[in-house]
């Protein structure tokens, strides 16, 4: 028996179901990440902090969709902390073909790149267009809102580090209740941001019915780049909400950047979803559920929901609904299990 | 330099008589400008438009304030818009209507006018004859043409059809000629009394 | 060969001709039916390789278009008013990147109070945006210069901005003479963009720049708009020269030898001005006057020449700076700087008000007796505005103006809204 | 298209920011270390466990073979009936299971034997004669490592057979002889002179006449201990050590009766009760004077005893026996963890009683050996180098002090030949500095996936009761693989690309396959992402020094 057999054969953690490589796998199998002759579409010398997530996911995206496109790809940049720590003049990071325009016309300009290479004969050629929460969820709502409702032929990817990062952490609509932003401070009776408030995007994008939505989250490469590899097979528009955390605005350790979002994802707070055609197709399982505390304790925008004298605490309690009423909604445990 | 004022009411096709008539004159081989009383009128509010007519180029942008023609498309507004206001006195005015001047409370008015320059003609009822929907702006220009005696039907025609390709177009046509061939057998008998 | 058609639609068949690769549409009084007209033909397959794209805002529109542009397609789009001030943000992107798309201005003014007629009020809030500015007198010229700006804005790598007024030539039906494709493909080369977005040559476009570079890149777009005064009256020369008619450049005087009096103006009412200067010539006046096609590049030099022998300059401003008085003036005043010929501002056909011969000649007359103020408005209803501004002194809430002045004017009809 | 016309700053060659470098961001730095997994540590052979699986995951089991052999001449022996210290340990323990570190073992030197393989070693011949006295697991093991070194060896055996205690004293059933004697015959095959039923009595002689540079013993311990027991018209009594010499080389098998007593808690106790049961004893008891808590048995095996019918009389001690009459005394275990006498008594019938309480050394032969000390408990002293007093002569197994097991047998002879390597060169063998070993707090557990230990097959009770069958069966290739493949690397990069994917500044640089990775400074910022996503502690963040 040859050991490639035997690795089909036997599934076991060296087969790189959750490691970014392997020295045993067939390169095949192995992630974009682990290839020694990635494109590294965001190269060294960029000027983002320490541990920064929105780097890697916008790395893990670009590189996978580079990969699936033979590297016949441009980009579409809106304003944000990507967008400036990436091309401060006279540097730039990039080494893809990218553009930056403005904070709110992400989805418009990359419609009108679509359109111009299709008029110009180089439809082979495909569209990513990326931004922030802010950029995606507010300021270029419209603009996404349109790009999806003409299914122009556009991947738009979300890196969504849940606040205002680039102008000093200030709420956006994708800030999670409770989250301390220097416009929700941890004050008064309902500290943080507030409950009930904010929007769901995969959700607002999936009622566009376009072909392809999922979420997709920094701890879990292989899924990742997966959906990225989906996404671009496609044609029209597409949508990818990534979970980036960012060590600045959630006042977290740099080296707990892929372990929070692991935490996002194992607490049943950010599910990992995709949607076609505006139906759910598929859900990643949670490998070890765990409670939202394990989550929550380790960004002090969370800090004033553990202090001494707040116990039992109303609002992680309301956190852990969210959570459990996500993994009933989704069926995110196996199916043994019951949340 | 020619100058004609159109008034009637939103979806009578005001706009589109100057337009047709601005097309006629054109294909005359005179210079001709038409444009709306611009607004943002909807339907049956009172609406206005105008056309120029000269034989070299217009330059002028400023509304007709001082007409040499009007064509009112709807009697009613007779008493509620100054619809004759500036028309020259040797102008000439065709007005939608069967009822006759006095009925209409202008007949003093049409008085002050040289004779045969103020007519009256149911375009109404010709363009529901003929398009089956009663939009008077092709008959009236029709009866125009004839009035005023220098624009040719046919000009009016190819206008019409030019704009309006197909059936349409040929009921309009239709329209046109019959109120042109009542306004010239008008003009025949005020001739014959005349002499 | 000459039609008979509406300007909207003379305008489309301009752009049509250019072979745009994109046009972006999203509807807006007085604008739209160039649009219309051009999807029109997409849809019948007139035009090859156009995609023509309903998009959900006038921020969107020029955004496609400054997509398409960066890869090195033709882009077009056209507003108005409103339109053209909630694509502000990114008409300085458009510029800033030096990409070559033309936009047709319907012009239109700015509310509140909302008011869809004519001014200038929308172009000149965007006029130091960085992109050429022309202003078409008629709809021929309307026309020719989008023809025109193709050539210039590809050759400069810098937007341009064609300002028509909104209903009075965007609605006007006139003899208008649409060239022949094989005469604009003569005229207008395929596009070759100094910079793409292209796989095979992947840079990155629309950097963050600093105070280190900053000034430079502002320079340089000043620089590009002093060429542009250079290019102007040669593509200007070689349109003339291929189609037979003279069609923009930078300004255009008329009966301006020896004038004493010299009326300047942007767009359609230098037609009734020059109706006006020759009835008032022929009844002795010493009068002249200049359409000034290109307000950005803003021709100094040119228009100084012009104005230099006259005694006096009537500039008729179809935008209000509020507090200062009209932005044509204050440019002919740079131009005439060092110059002590007075410049008349008078502010006219604001928000679709008529401007009439019979006013103009009035102001004409005043001016030639220098019995004129520096500012001027032209037909203003002075009973309402005194009575407001009495009313305003009496008590420290007057109520919103436009309110106020309806009610002046129609008492019954407030009654009626209310 | 030339780049001169493009606009000035707004629009940027690609991949400049390399020109930027963020390395001096950094105030902690990422290092690459290798850590010592617990296994490695906790073997008493020394063996480098994780190493091996390193290769036999990749299912290159001859090269795994050969990594283990340099510590370890007797893996199939080993992977039967070592008490795997190693898997205790295992960190994988706390995930889920160990890692059946011994049934991999056991896999490879059954592949090896199998395929006949030959341990791969270049040494320069010394030109130095060693003897050894004694064929144990620690002589050969000695022998074996001696001749890897480039030495001539000699085995000197008392007994008719090779193997010692691995023969004598550990049943069929736990180890086959076949796979003991293709393992012998290795390490005889190797050029080692091997003698058989030779009894070395006079150690002097060997250097000065036979003219040995260096001799190493290791006898074992072989004299069964005896107690006094008050007897009348005794039934038959024998020790566990002769009865399973017996069983191994006697004519015919010992007749024992229908009831059998084994008196002991210990291994031996254990093996003697299964082996008098797979003689035919109906019964077959074992006698123990503590209770399970205490036994120095290892549980598993008097589990076996127990489910092959074995029946153990915990906290009972032999007081008086009358013909097949035994009276036992009760015990209880006092606060100090001794057995205290009750004064109740109970009485079992059997017919032979079996005496497993552990062997001392036969150490005659030495006690005329100038500068040799033994001590009251009859142990052999050694120095660190396992030399005893007197130049030269270096003893091991279980003659020296240390729990006698196969294992650490096998490390007495890999260290006993190295330190007689170096003193036969004049020098000193200098241990190499460990690593600092590696906590399951080291670990980032995430990345492996869930996967249960695999367990071996039993040969069914019937045939465990009736037959010297092997017990145990090995593990066939898949399961073998699964089980390498279960092993976490403790400490040790396995090459899973965390850390060059995870960057988010692209500073660790891939070297390709075996080759690992290297960190670029010029780039690293510093964040430690790598580090705590390396899944098995390979990277470790120090300050830099500012």
């Amino acid at each position: 028996m040859s050991d490639e057999t035997a690795i089909q054969k036997v599934k076991f953690y060296q087969t790189g179901t959750h490691t970014v490589g392997n020295r045993l796998m067939d390169e095949s199998r192995r992630t974009v990440q682990a290839s020694i002759d990635r494109s590294n579409a965001i190269t060294s010398g960029h000027r983002a902090c320490q541990g920064c997530g929105e780097a890697l996911g916008a790395r893990y995206a670009l590189d996978a969709a580079m990969r699936a496109t033979n590297g016949k790809m441009v980009a579409v940049n809106a304003t944000g902390c990507l967008e400036v720590f990436t091309t401060p003049y006279p540097e730039t990071s990039w080494q893809i073909p990218w553009l930056h325009s403005l904070f709110g016309n992400a989805p418009a300009v990359a419609a009108g790149v679509a359109a111009g290479l299709r008029m110009r004969g180089l439809a082979d050629v495909k569209v990513v267009a990326q931004g922030g929460d802010g950029g995606t969820a507010d300021i270029g709502f419209g603009c996404l809102s349109g790009m999806f409702e003409r299914n122009d032929d556009v991947l738009y990817v979300c890196y969504d580090n849940e606040a205002y990062m680039n102008t000093g952490v200030q709420r956006s609509s994708a800030t999670p209740p409770a989250a301390h932003t220097t416009t929700t401070p941890a004050v008064g009776a309902a500290p943080g941001n507030v409950f009930g408030t904010g929007k769901n995007l995969p959700h607002i994008a999936m009622a566009h019915h376009i072909p392809y939505v999922a979420t997709a989250s920094v701890a879990d490469l292989h899924d990742l780049e997966a959906k990225v590899t989906k996404a671009m097979s496609i044609s029209g528009a597409r949508y990818i909400h990534i979970m980036v955390p960012c060590p600045l605005g959630w006042g977290s350790a740099p080296e707990d950047t892929i372990r929070i979002a692991r935490l996002a994802v194992e607490s049943g707070l950010f599910p990992l979803i995709e949607a076609e055609h505006g139906r759910v197709v598929r859900v990643k399982k949670i490998r070890r559920k765990v409670p939202v505390t394990d989550y929550l304790r380790l960004q002090r925008r969370f800090a004033h929901l553990f202090e001494e004298n707040v116990a039992p605490n109303e609002q992680v309690a309301r956190l852990q609904e969210i959570a459990d009423s996500n993994i009933v909604r989704y069926g995110l445990l196996a199916a043994e299990e019951s949340p | 330099m020619f100058e004609v004022r159109i008034h009637g009411r939103g979806g009578q096709g005001v706009v589109t008589a100057a337009e047709l008539l601005s097309i006629a004159a054109f294909l005359q081989g005179k210079r001709a400008q038409a444009f709306p009383s611009f607004g943002s009128e909807r339907m049956g509010a009172p609406v206005v438009s105008y056309c120029r007519i000269d034989d070299k180029e217009i330059r002028l942008r400023e509304p007709i304030l001082e007409p040499d023609a009007l064509i009112i498309q709807d009697p009613t507004l007779l008493h509620s818009v100054d619809v004759f206001s500036g028309v020259k006195t040797d102008g000439f005015i065709l007005i939608n209507s069967t009822r006759g001047f006095q009925e209409l409370g202008i007949a003093d008015l049409v008085r002050r006018f040289p004779p045969h320059h103020v007519r009256e003609v149911a375009a109404t009822d010709l363009a529901s004859k003929h398009v089956g929907r009663p939009v008077p702006n092709a008959a009236l220009l029709g009866g125009f043409a004839a009035i005023i005696g220098w624009l040719d039907l046919s000009s009016v025609e190819q206008a019409i059809s030019q704009k309006f390709p197909g059936a349409v177009g040929r009921a309009n046509v239709a329209a046109a000629r019959e109120a042109y061939e009542l306004v010239q057998a008008a003009e025949g008998k005020a001739h014959a009394a005349a002499n | 060969m000459l039609q008979q058609i509406e300007g909207s639609q003379a305008v489309a068949a301009a752009v049509a001709l250019c072979r745009p690769n994109v046009v972006c549409a999203y509807p807006i009084t007085p604008q739209t039916h160039i649009v219309e007209g051009i999807g029109r033909m997409v849809k019948l397959g007139a035009l090859e390789r156009c995609e023509f794209i309903n998009v959900e805002s006038e921020f969107a529109a020029l955004s496609v278009a400054i997509g398409a542009s960066a890869v090195g397609a033709r882009a077009y789009t056209a507003t108005a008013s409103q339109g053209l001030l909630f694509m502000a943000e990114a008409i300085y992107n458009a510029a800033g990147l030096g990409l070559p798309i033309v936009m047709t201005v319907g012009n239109r003014a700015i509310g509140a109070p909302i008011n869809i007629w004519n001014d200038h009020s929308d172009s000149m809030a965007v006029k130091d945006a960085g992109w050429i500015q022309f202003y078409a007198e008629d709809n021929q010229e309307a026309a020719d210069l989008h023809i025109q700006a193709f050539k210039l804005a590809e050759t400069l790598s810098c937007p341009v901005m064609i300002c028509m007024d909104g209903f009075i030539l965007t609605h006007a039906y006139e003899p208008i003479d649409v060239p022949v494709q094989e005469k604009v493909d003569a005229f207008l080369p395929t596009f070759e963009p100094v910079q793409q977005l292209d796989p095979s040559d992947p840079y990155s476009i629309g950097a963050m720049v600093g105070p280190d570079a900053f000034a430079e890149v502002r320079y340089l777009s000043h620089q590009k708009q002093v060429e542009a005064l250079t290019q102007i009256p040669l593509v200007a020369q070689e349109f003339a020269d291929l189609f037979g008619r003279g069609s923009g450049g930078l300004l255009k005087p008329y009966r301006v030898d020896g004038a004493e009096t010299i009326v300047v103006a942007l767009g359609s009412v230098n037609g009734t001005i020059k109706d006006v200067v020759d009835t008032e010539r022929d009844a002795g006046a010493s009068i002249g006057c200049v359409s000034v096609c290109s307000f950005r590049p803003f021709p100094l030099a040119e228009l100084r020449a012009v104005l230099a022998g006259a005694k006096r300059v009537i500039s008729i401003e179809r935008s209000l700076a509020p507090g200062l008085g009209g932005p044509l003036a204050s440019n002919i005043r740079m131009a005439l700087r060092g110059n002590d010929i007075p410049v008349y501002t008078a502010i006219a056909g604001l928000g679709g008000r008529a401007i009439t011969r019979r006013s103009l000649a009035e102001l004409f007359r005043r001016a030639a007796r220098d019995n004129l103020e520096d500012l001027t408005f032209m037909d203003l209803n002075w009973d309402v505005i005194h009575e407001q501004m009495a009313r305003a002194h009496e008590t420290r809430h007057s109520g919103p103006i436009a309110e106020n002045l309806l009610r002046a004017l129609n008492p019954g009809l407030v009654q009626r809204i209310s | 298209m030339s780049k001169s016309n493009l606009p000035f700053a707004i629009t940027l060659d690609p991949g400049t920011s390399l020109a930027n470098q963020t390395g001096t961001w950094r105030t902690m730095r990422p290092l690459y270390i290798d850590r010592l997994p617990p296994c490695n540590n906790a073997c008493p052979a020394g063996e480098n466990i994780q190493k091996w699986l390193y290769h036999a995951e990749e299912g290159d089991y001859a090269t795994a073979w050969q990594v283990l052999m340099q510590d370890n001449p007797l893996p199939a022996v080993m992977g039967r009936v070592c008490y795997h210290p190693c898997e205790d340990v295992c960190n994988r323990g706390q995930l889920d299971e160990a890692v059946s570190i011994h049934g991999v073992e056991r896999f490879l030197g059954d592949y090896a034997i199998e395929q006949r393989l030959q341990p791969i070693f270049e040494a320069e011949p010394s030109g130095k004669r060693v003897l050894v006295v004694g064929a144990g697991p620690s002589g050969l093991s000695a022998a074996y490592h001696l001749t890897r070194l480039g030495h001539e060896v000699t085995i000197r055996e008392a007994g008719p057979m090779a193997g010692g205690m691995m023969r004598f004293g550990i049943p069929k059933y736990r180890l086959p002889r076949a796979i003991l004697d293709a393992e012998i015959r290795r390490i005889v095959g190797m050029g080692v002179e091997l003698v058989l039923n030779s009894k070395v009595d006079d150690i002097e002689r060997c250097f000065s006449a036979e003219g040995f540079d260096a001799v190493f013993v290791a006898v074992g311990a072989h004299l069964a201990k005896r107690t006094e027991i008050p007897a009348h018209a005794a039934g038959k009594i024998l020790d566990a050590v002769s009865l399973l010499r017996d069983v191994e080389i006697g004519a015919e098998p010992p007749q024992l009766g229908r009831r059998v007593v084994v008196y002991g808690g210990g291994n031996t106790a254990m093996d003697a009760a299964r082996t008098a049961k797979r003689l035919g004893a109906d019964e077959a008891m074992i006698v123990y004077r503590r209770s399970r808590k205490e036994m120095p048995a290892h549980d598993f095996e008097a589990r076996e005893a127990e489910e092959e019918g074995v029946i153990i009389h915990w906290l009972r001690t032999i007081k008086q026996i009358d013909a097949t009459a035994f009276t036992v005394e009760k015990m209880v275990i006092d606060a100090d963890g001794r057995p205290q006498p009750t004064g109740q008594f109970e009485t079992l019938q059997a017919d032979t009683l079996i005496l497993a309480l552990g062997q001392d050394v036969d150490t005659r032969f030495l006690e005329r050996v100038p500068g040799v000390e033994i001590a009251a408990d009859g142990m052999v002293r050694v120095d660190e180098r396992m030399m005893t007093g007197r130049e030269g002569l270096f003893a091991g197994g279980d003659m020296v002090p240390a729990q006698r097991t196969v294992a650490v047998a096998i490390g007495h002879g890999k260290k006993a030949a190295r330190h007689i390597d170096a003193w036969l060169r004049g020098g000193h063998y200098e241990k190499p500095a460990t690593h600092e070993s590696v906590e399951f707090a080291h670990l980032n557990t995430w990345y492996y996936d869930d996967a249960p230990r695999r367990v071996q097959d039993q040969l069914s009770l019937v045939r465990r009761q009736s037959s010297f069958d092997e017990v145990m069966r090995g593990f066939d290739e898949e399961n073998a693989l699964f089980e390498a493949r279960r092993c976490l690397s403790c400490g040790n990069c396995f090459e899973c690309d965390n850390c060059y994917g995870i960057c988010p500044d692209n500073a660790v640089i891939k070297l390709g396959p075996g080759a690992r990775f290297r960190f670029d400074y010029d780039y690293c910022k510093g964040c430690g992402i790598c580090a705590a996503e390396c899944p098995c502690g390979a990277i470790m963040m120090v300050s830099e020094t500012l």
